[in-house]
């Protein structure tokens, strides 16, 4: 393998990394103020505050990066970092489009992309825990716990996909992919991603960062640059989130002309649960600590094993 | 396979060959341990369903599905079945790929198991139920437990067998904290760490006899271990050294027994009945399997290992257990805690043995003896159970007059000690000895036999004072008063349990039984089990 | 009839186990106790009388035959089988058990050990009987493991006489009993099962019929050193003996009658019939050991009692005798150690000796010490007066009985004590073929010094306790509360006449007719030798 | 890749590890280091499925259960430890002497640990059995 | 007992291994897809480590006593950050272990089950499996384990 190939994809993941999660964060902003009835930002960029997530950015930047006294040092500063990286290096496995159009094919794929993940709620722990701040610290025990209660429901659905595919690579899923699948493996999708939601905190599922009851969580205590890779890391989840989804659930590159298209099928996709996410957060309340606990042991977990159940007997019964 | 990272590649890794991996399962040959598991499964859930008063119907299921469990060993006695088998795996003996194969090693080691927890089963009816432990889950632990006790001893490749012995040991750590309190907890903890320790040094043994076998089946590691180019074999000698230590653990034989003493003092009486005869007949019965059949290309280093083990634990556990205090609290227990492991060194006699004999049948000896320890233990601990009742401390010195109070408690109690110290009345006990003493000396032991003998000697004395404090009457109460500041237990205890009648009955008339006709046991020393 | 052999063994068995029963006597425990103690009675009659009849039965014009035999697999697995019989060698010890035992519990219905902490004579019988399972057995057995098992079988029932009935220092004095036999039975199991394993067979009469062919010279000298420890310790041999005394001393009279005339001849019997025939060449290597051994238990035993004979010494008459057993099975000892039919016949003539006067003898101190209250011999003497106790003026029956027994014990001609010590030490004089001659002339002068001094002690003993004259005899602190006044020493009773009466008899028979005893074993010893 | 690399990581992760148990005394953290031991002989297991090529894969399947059992064992051993913790009021183990043998007459009571552990009701188990 | 065993027997594994080395399987190939990933985690560290970087070159350092203080609703903080929290999140941890461990037996097989040889029969063992995990929710759920009291 070439390395300057190597170089190149992983640069372009890098960018992938960097642009993508400011385009949906910007689009999180206008989404949000119209459905809400007002204007969102105007004026930064010119036109309907194009720049105003890098104006964002350069604050964030210039700000004074204060670390209390009684915290953790090392770890604290440490955390942004280990919220970031998981998620870009879940980018680099993820198809765009047909014949290889991939950072890179991964063997077991499916099996990276949730392991590394699983990485991210180490970030939100440590800031949580380094702290040294009732707030943060029960925000990161709940973020744990929210993480740890919703990564089973995610990883079972996954594995029904993986089932119905016959493979973990990722490629490999949406090769086997048909379109009566959408169907077929509904409730799983709905699960993948209403728990990889919950595991992105985002409201509904933003009991850990409650700003109005445990003001933000394990983010209580950052400031600075390192508070905007905390954003920055829950943007690009949403993107990991989404692409995942379409990749399993919905087909990725699927699509008319998808040889040539491919890959705008797949970001179109992307765009589109992006949308939803943003949609959700407008729509609905907070759920309280219990009922996301509850929800996820007592209403995804079943479900995702009755999906499971429902694949693997489609399964034999077409084989 | 080829370099390529095709999308496939794991499923190519997966399916190596479909054909030889899937066959039919002998569900008559995996009947014992199924039922045992099936009927755990059952009463957990159960118990969700059930009403707290209905609950005493949770034992009375477990004990019927033991019984049960027990009466499926009879159309396995001829001993020739084998199941999850691989014909891949390239094995000189006839069932060497097979994962599971009920012989008669096996229905001898899956009698004690099951039999052990149903005698249990009986000690703790009412144990439940007085020391207010949740009732599913002690009856699902005890099962799941002798699940894994009996699946063991059938196991006949690494993977199968370090399952089975977790399947042992896990619900064991549970049950004995189950009582959730300050004694339990710190037994449990001990008995927790020493013990998970020892399996993970266990498993990297076990990975180092992999890399030098190149197989986790016993038969095919054997073959493997023979033919392991030079350089591997101290790696395979260090691999085969950490694996017993795992077992040793489990058997608690000395320098590995430290957490034993405490760990039965602090569990309820019936676990500790439990552990000390099915928890350790399931971890004598892996190092049985282990080293008869994997590591037999080394016979002659675990056969002085063993060798070692064995004289150094029957010392240890005899001395400590002289040096039991009558009067400290729980001391009963403890005495017999450390009579335990004194016996597992009689009872790793015979397996040194078969490192260094070439004929004879040792494991027959290390079966017989376990058969026979198994019944009588549990006659032992049934009784301190039922003395335990009314005397909470159980010290020794509660034993006193025993015969007066509960003539048949005592007597059961006297005969089983008397069959623990290999004493005549207690024939069964004797013959044990015998048959021990006669595997150590036909494999050359000598020195061996000769250390046993003399531990035989230091052991009777603890248990003939015990016997003899049944039968002495009660001093007239003197300043010991303290002692019995509760009102003298005789008004509450008059009548005990009838499970626990049931149980010291069973073993009581077991123990003699097999005093008068020993052949009942003995045959197993004669017959090839494997 | 080999069914009377096995009944003889299983009816003290059943008596045993019936004693477990709940009920079986009666719920009222005066009633209860009686009926035990009368049960017993009956049994053990029932037994000698099975006993006797196996004696008539027996055909002596071949004593050296295996009689009575049975012979059942038990368990197959070990190779052990159900094999009795009896022998010329076995059958008159198997009647003296019988026999004794049988006095003893004809003793023990008037008799018993009670007081303060002592069980219910229930127990006693249990016990009692068992023990006599375990006695009987050892004799008639012909197993290596059974004779193992037998031997052990007394253990505890012993044990528990000692501790539970026992006097002062019982506890101790049990616990060592039982260690110092199971210790040395131990080695002897490993010894047997050396022996059974290498010669491929646990049956004594094929053991003694091969007499050591098969066996190399190292397995059995390893052999009859394992077994030989177990059997000397038992014996006893000096210097494992030092159990005996205090096991005698603090044991019960029943229990020290049973003890000495039983027990220790268990030690002996194995020699001769499993040493000798099945190891002769290892035995043939050790026997200048055993008969050195031998010789200096009798002169430490007879040492030892003319210590504890002397004013002052503050010699416990029970302790006293027990030592005297010691020299006495030095006798028998040695007699074994010559390897000669001389020798052999001489020590089982004295193993048959030893018992009855032995038995007798610790009768009779039983009887002492139940009227003073001690059996410490200065205080039946009086430290400071030169005369004796007066036993003859204030119980002249029992103070001639003591001396009856007391002359037969140091083997006055005409008695029974007389033909086995002399026997034993022609034997030395003339030691078998391959033993050291000059050794063994040695062992036999030593032998005669013994004699002598257990001459000088018994006598002693006799002087002090029983002349002198009644009126300055001393007073005695420990007066039994039925003997109020000075002279009212009670005299022999009924039931002790009636339990001594057939020992004395006995001893008086096979010091007349020695040829009674000899005839039967001469044969059986031979045949046993390998047809020397 | 060379064995060598996954088995010296191996040997030195559960060095670590057996350093742990033995020379810490908080049960958690002697827990964790059980654990790093298990996760040692995973990747022994595994690097030497790879070098043999076993087609059974059996040191895989192995691995598999073995993290089965380190994270059964992990489970239930923090249950325990926080019982412990609960009644007492301390994980170290070195202060768990309730149950050591006492060679000394009995006391009453342990006297090391009972000034941090609040009276709880059941703390006491003879007085619980005599309720019982 | 390891640290003189490990590294004597390992020194004479890699003598044996060295054939191995080469072989595809075993060898680099397989290495190639995570050498990437490797490349592109450092890239991504060097992208954290040049933002902090400019980041300091940019940024004001003015600390005072007072913003260094953990931030608790605007008034002084009262005692420790790391406080004793409720244990009920301890539960879910233990419920993820014991569960997420399953279900690593559930990919392997998913991958494969439906491959020729396999069959229902594959399937109904996994449903067995699946009901286990059923079950073990069951028993939380109806322990109340499940419930935020």
């Amino acid at each position: 393998m070439n390395l300057l190939d190597a170089l190149l994809r992983c640069v372009a993941a890098l960018a992938a990394f960097l642009v993508i999660p400011l385009v949906i964060g910007q689009t999180e902003h206008k989404v949000m103020a119209h459905m809400q009835g007002r204007l969102g930002p105007m004026y930064a960029g010119g036109f309907h505050g194009w720049a105003q997530l890098v104006a964002d950015g350069v604050k964030f930047a210039q700000k004074e990066d204060v670390v209390p006294s009684g915290a953790d040092r090392r770890i604290f500063q440490l955390a942004p970092a280990v919220a970031l990286l998981p998620y870009l290096v879940v980018l680099i496995a993820i198809p765009l489009g047909p014949n290889g159009l991939v950072g890179q094919v991964v063997d077991a794929g499916l099996f990276f992309v949730l392991a590394v993940m699983g990485i991210g709620v180490l970030g939100s722990l440590m800031a949580g825990w380094a702290s040294a701040n009732k707030f943060s610290l029960l925000g990161g025990i709940r973020t744990a716990a929210q993480l740890m209660s919703y990564e089973l429901p995610m990883l079972l659905a996954a594995a029904s996909v993986a089932m119905a595919a016959g493979t973990l690579s990722l490629p490999g899923i949406v090769d086997a992919f048909h379109w009566w699948w959408v169907p077929w493996q509904i409730i799983g999708g709905f699960v993948f991603f209403t728990a990889g939601l919950a595991e992105l905190q985002r409201p509904p599922f933003d009991m850990p960062v409650a700003d109005s009851e445990i003001i933000f969580g394990a983010y209580t205590e950052y400031t600075g640059l390192r508070f905007a890779l905390f954003l920055l890391s829950e943007y690009a989840g949403i993107l990991v989130l989404c692409a995942l989804t379409t990749v399993l659930f919905l087909g990725g590159w699927h699509g008319p002309f998808s040889d040539g298209l491919g890959w705008l099928w797949t970001l179109l996709k992307i765009f589109v649960l992006a949308f939803v996410v943003i949609w959700l957060r407008v729509t609905y309340p907070r759920l309280r600590q219990d009922q996301l606990m509850r929800f996820a042991w007592t209403v995804l977990i079943p479900l995702s094993l009755a999906q499971l159940a429902l694949t693997g007997i489609v399964k034999v019964v077409i084989s | 396979m080829t370099a390529t990272t095709t999308p496939h590649q794991l499923a190519d890794l997966a399916v190596a060959n479909p054909g030889a991996l899937i066959q039919s399962v002998d569900w008559v040959a995996i009947a014992p341990p199924l039922i045992a598991a099936v009927a755990a499964l059952g009463i957990l859930v159960a118990d969700l369903l059930l009403p707290a008063r209905r609950k005493p119907l949770l034992g009375w299921a477990a004990v019927a599905a033991l019984a049960l469990a027990l009466l499926a060993l009879i159309p396995l006695r001829h001993g020739d079945r084998a199941t999850f088998c691989l014909k891949t795996v390239a094995a000189t003996t006839d069932n060497g790929g097979c994962s599971y194969v009920a012989d008669h090693f096996t229905l001898v080691f899956q009698l004690i198991a099951l039999g052990g927890a149903l005698l249990t089963a009986l000690l703790s009816v009412h144990t439940v139920d007085e020391q207010r432990m949740p009732a599913g889950e002690y009856w699902f632990l005890l099962l799941g437990s002798a699940t894994g006790a009996a699946l063991l001893p059938a196991s006949r490749d690494l993977a199968t067998l370090i399952i089975a012995l977790e399947v042992v040991s896990l619900p064991a750590f549970a049950l004995v904290g189950l009582r959730r309190d300050r004694l339990g907890g710190e037994a449990a903890l001990k008995f927790f760490l020493s013990s998970v320790t020892a399996t993970a040094v266990m498993l990297l043994g076990v990975s180092f006899v992999y890399a030098a076998g190149g197989s986790l089946h016993l038969a095919a590691l054997a073959d493997g271990l023979d033919h392991a180019p030079a350089q591997l074999r101290h790696l395979a000698q260090a691999g085969a050294a950490l694996t017993l230590v795992g077992f040793a653990f489990k058997v608690a034989a000395v320098p590995f027994h430290f957490w034993l003493p405490d760990t039965y003092t602090g569990a309820p009486v019936p676990v500790a009945a439990y552990l000390s005869v099915v928890s350790k007949a399931a971890g004598l019965a892996g190092i049985a399997l282990v080293t008869t059949l994997a590591f037999r290309p080394y016979a002659h280093t675990w056969g002085l290992l063993l060798a070692i083990l064995a004289a150094a634990t029957m010392t240890v556990g005899n001395v400590a257990a002289l040096r039991q205090r009558p009067d400290t609290p729980r001391s009963a227990v403890r005495l017999l805690a450390w009579s335990s492991i004194a016996q597992a060194g009689y009872l790793l006699v015979p397996l040194a043995a078969a490192g260094y004999g070439h004929d004879g049948n040792p494991l027959g000896a290390t079966a017989a003896y376990a058969l026979i320890y198994a019944v009588v233990n549990l006659g032992a601990f049934a009784v301190v159970a039922a003395v335990g009742r009314t005397a909470a401390e159980n010290r020794l010195d509660d034993y006193r007059a025993l015969f007066s109070r509960r003539p048949a408690s005592a007597l059961a109690l006297g005969f089983a000690l008397l069959c623990l110290a290999g004493l005549p009345p207690g024939v069964v006990g004797v013959f044990a000895k015998v048959v021990v003493f006669r595997a150590a000396v036909d494999a050359g032991l000598g020195w061996l036999a000769v250390v046993m003998a003399a531990n035989v000697v230091v052991a009777l004395y603890y248990y003939l004072v015990w016997t003899a404090k049944l039968f002495t009457p009660q001093a007239t109460p003197q300043p010991q008063a303290q002692a019995q500041a509760q009102p003298e237990p005789q008004p509450q205890a008059h009548r005990m349990p009838a499970p626990l009648s049931a149980a010291v009955a069973l073993t009581a008339v077991g123990a003699v039984v097999l005093s008068l006709a020993p052949q009942l046991v003995l045959q197993v020393v004669s017959t090839t089990l494997f | 009839m080999n069914a009377v052999l096995i009944a003889l063994l299983l009816l003290p068995l059943l008596g045993a186990a019936a004693t477990l029963v709940p009920r079986a006597f009666g719920a009222d425990p005066a009633v209860r106790d009686r009926r035990a103690l009368r049960f017993a009675t009956a049994v053990t009659g029932l037994v000698l009388l099975l006993a006797v009849a196996l004696a008539a039965g027996f055909d002596h014009g071949n004593p050296g035959r295996m009689q009575a035999v049975t012979d059942v697999r038990w368990i197959p697995a070990l190779d052990v089988r159900l094999h009795l019989g009896v022998d010329g060698i076995s059958l008159p010890l198997l009647v003296l058990t019988a026999l004794l035992t049988f006095l003893c519990a004809l003793y023990s219905t008037r008799r018993l050990p009670d007081g303060p902490g002592t069980p219910s004579p229930l127990a006693f019988t249990g016990l009692l009987l068992l023990l006599e399972v375990g006695m009987l057995g050892t004799f008639a057995v012909l197993d290596l493991l059974l004779f193992f098992l037998a031997f052990e079988v007394v253990l505890i029932p012993m044990y528990f006489l000692i501790a539970r009935w026992g006097g002062e220092g019982r506890g101790p004095a049990a616990n060592r009993f039982i260690l110092y036999t199971l210790l040395g039975s131990a080695v002897m199991l490993l010894g047997l099962l050396l022996l059974g394993s290498k010669a491929g067979t646990f049956d004594m009469t094929a053991l003694a019929t091969r007499h050591g062919a098969g066996l190399s010279h190292t397995t059995q000298v390893i052999a009859v050193l394992a077994i030989g420890l177990g059997l000397a310790v038992k014996a006893p041999m000096w210097p494992l003996h030092s159990w005996l005394p205090d096991a005698h001393t603090a044991a019960p009279t029943v229990g020290s009658v049973l003890l000495a005339g039983v027990l220790l001849k268990m030690g002996t019997y194995g020699f001769v019939r499993v040493v000798l025939p099945a190891t002769p060449d290892g035995a043939a290597t050790l026997a200048p050991y055993l008969g050195a051994l031998a010789a200096v238990g009798i002169v430490y035993g007879s040492l030892a009692c003319l210590a504890l004979a002397r004013p002052g010494a503050k010699g416990d008459l029970k302790r006293l005798i027990a030592y005297s057993s010691v020299g006495h099975m030095g006798f028998v000892l040695l007699g074994i150690a010559t390897l000669t039919p001389t020798g052999i016949n001489g020590a089982l003539f004295a193993n048959i000796g030893h018992g009855l006067i032995t038995g007798l003898l610790f009768f009779l101190v039983g009887a002492i010490k139940d009227r003073y209250g001690t059996a410490d011999l200065d205080h039946l003497a009086g430290a400071t007066t030169a005369t004796g106790a007066a036993l003859y003026g204030r119980a002249p029956r029992l103070g001639g009985l003591l001396a009856f027994a007391a002359v037969a014990s140091l083997g006055l001609p005409g008695l029974a004590g007389f033909w086995g010590e002399l026997l034993a030490m022609f034997g030395s004089f003339h030691p078998a073929a391959g033993l050291s001659r000059p050794a063994y002339l040695v062992f036999m002068a030593l032998a005669g010094l013994g004699t002598l001094l257990t001459a000088g002690y018994l006598l002693t003993v006799v002087r002090r306790v029983c002349m002198g004259d009644p009126a300055d005899a001393p007073r005695l602190a420990a007066e039994p509360a039925g003997t109020t006044q000075q002279p009212a020493i009670a005299d022999i009773k009924p039931y002790e006449a009636a339990a001594w009466t057939p020992l004395a008899a006995l001893t008086v028979l096979a010091g007349l007719w020695p040829a009674v005893l000899l005839g039967l074993s001469d044969p059986a010893v031979k045949s046993l030798l390998g047809g020397g | 890749m060379h064995l060598a690399y996954p088995a010296v990581l191996a040997a030195l992760l559960f060095c670590i590890g057996l350093y742990g148990v033995l020379a810490r005394r908080n049960a958690v953290l002697m827990l964790m280091s059980v654990e790093l031991m298990l996760n040692a002989v995973n990747l022994n297991l595994v690097a030497f499925d790879v070098w043999l090529r076993d087609t059974l894969h059996a040191g895989q399947a192995l691995t598999l259960f073995t993290i089965t059992v380190a994270a059964a064992e992990i489970g239930l051993g923090l249950a325990i430890v926080l019982m412990v913790f609960r009644s007492r009021g301390t994980a170290d183990v070195d202060r768990l002497r309730d149950l050591a043998d006492s060679i000394a007459p009995p006391t009453d009571n342990t006297p090391d640990s009972a000034p941090d552990s609040p009276p709880s009701q059941d703390a006491d188990p003879v007085k619980g059995k005599a309720a019982a | 007992m390891e640290a003189t065993q490990a590294p004597h027997a390992v020194g004479q594994l890699t003598q044996w291994a060295a054939a191995a080395a080469d072989d595809p399987a075993t060898g680099g190939g397989y290495f190639d897809a995570y050498s990437t990933v490797g490349l592109l985690a450092v890239v991504g560290v060097l992208f954290v480590a040049v933002a902090f970087t400019a980041n300091r070159l940019m940024r004001p350092v003015a600390p005072t006593p007072e913003k260094l203080l953990s931030y608790e609703c605007g008034v002084d903080p009262v005692g420790e950050g790391w406080a004793q929290t409720q244990i009920r999140y301890y539960v879910y941890a233990f419920l993820y272990v014991i569960f997420a461990v399953d279900a690593i037996y559930l990919f392997p097989w998913a991958t494969v089950f439906a491959a020729p040889g396999y069959g229902a029969g594959t399937l109904v063992e996994m449903f067995i499996f699946i009901g286990f995990l059923a079950v073990g929710l069951l028993y939380a759920w109806k322990k109340g384990v499940l419930e935020w009291t």
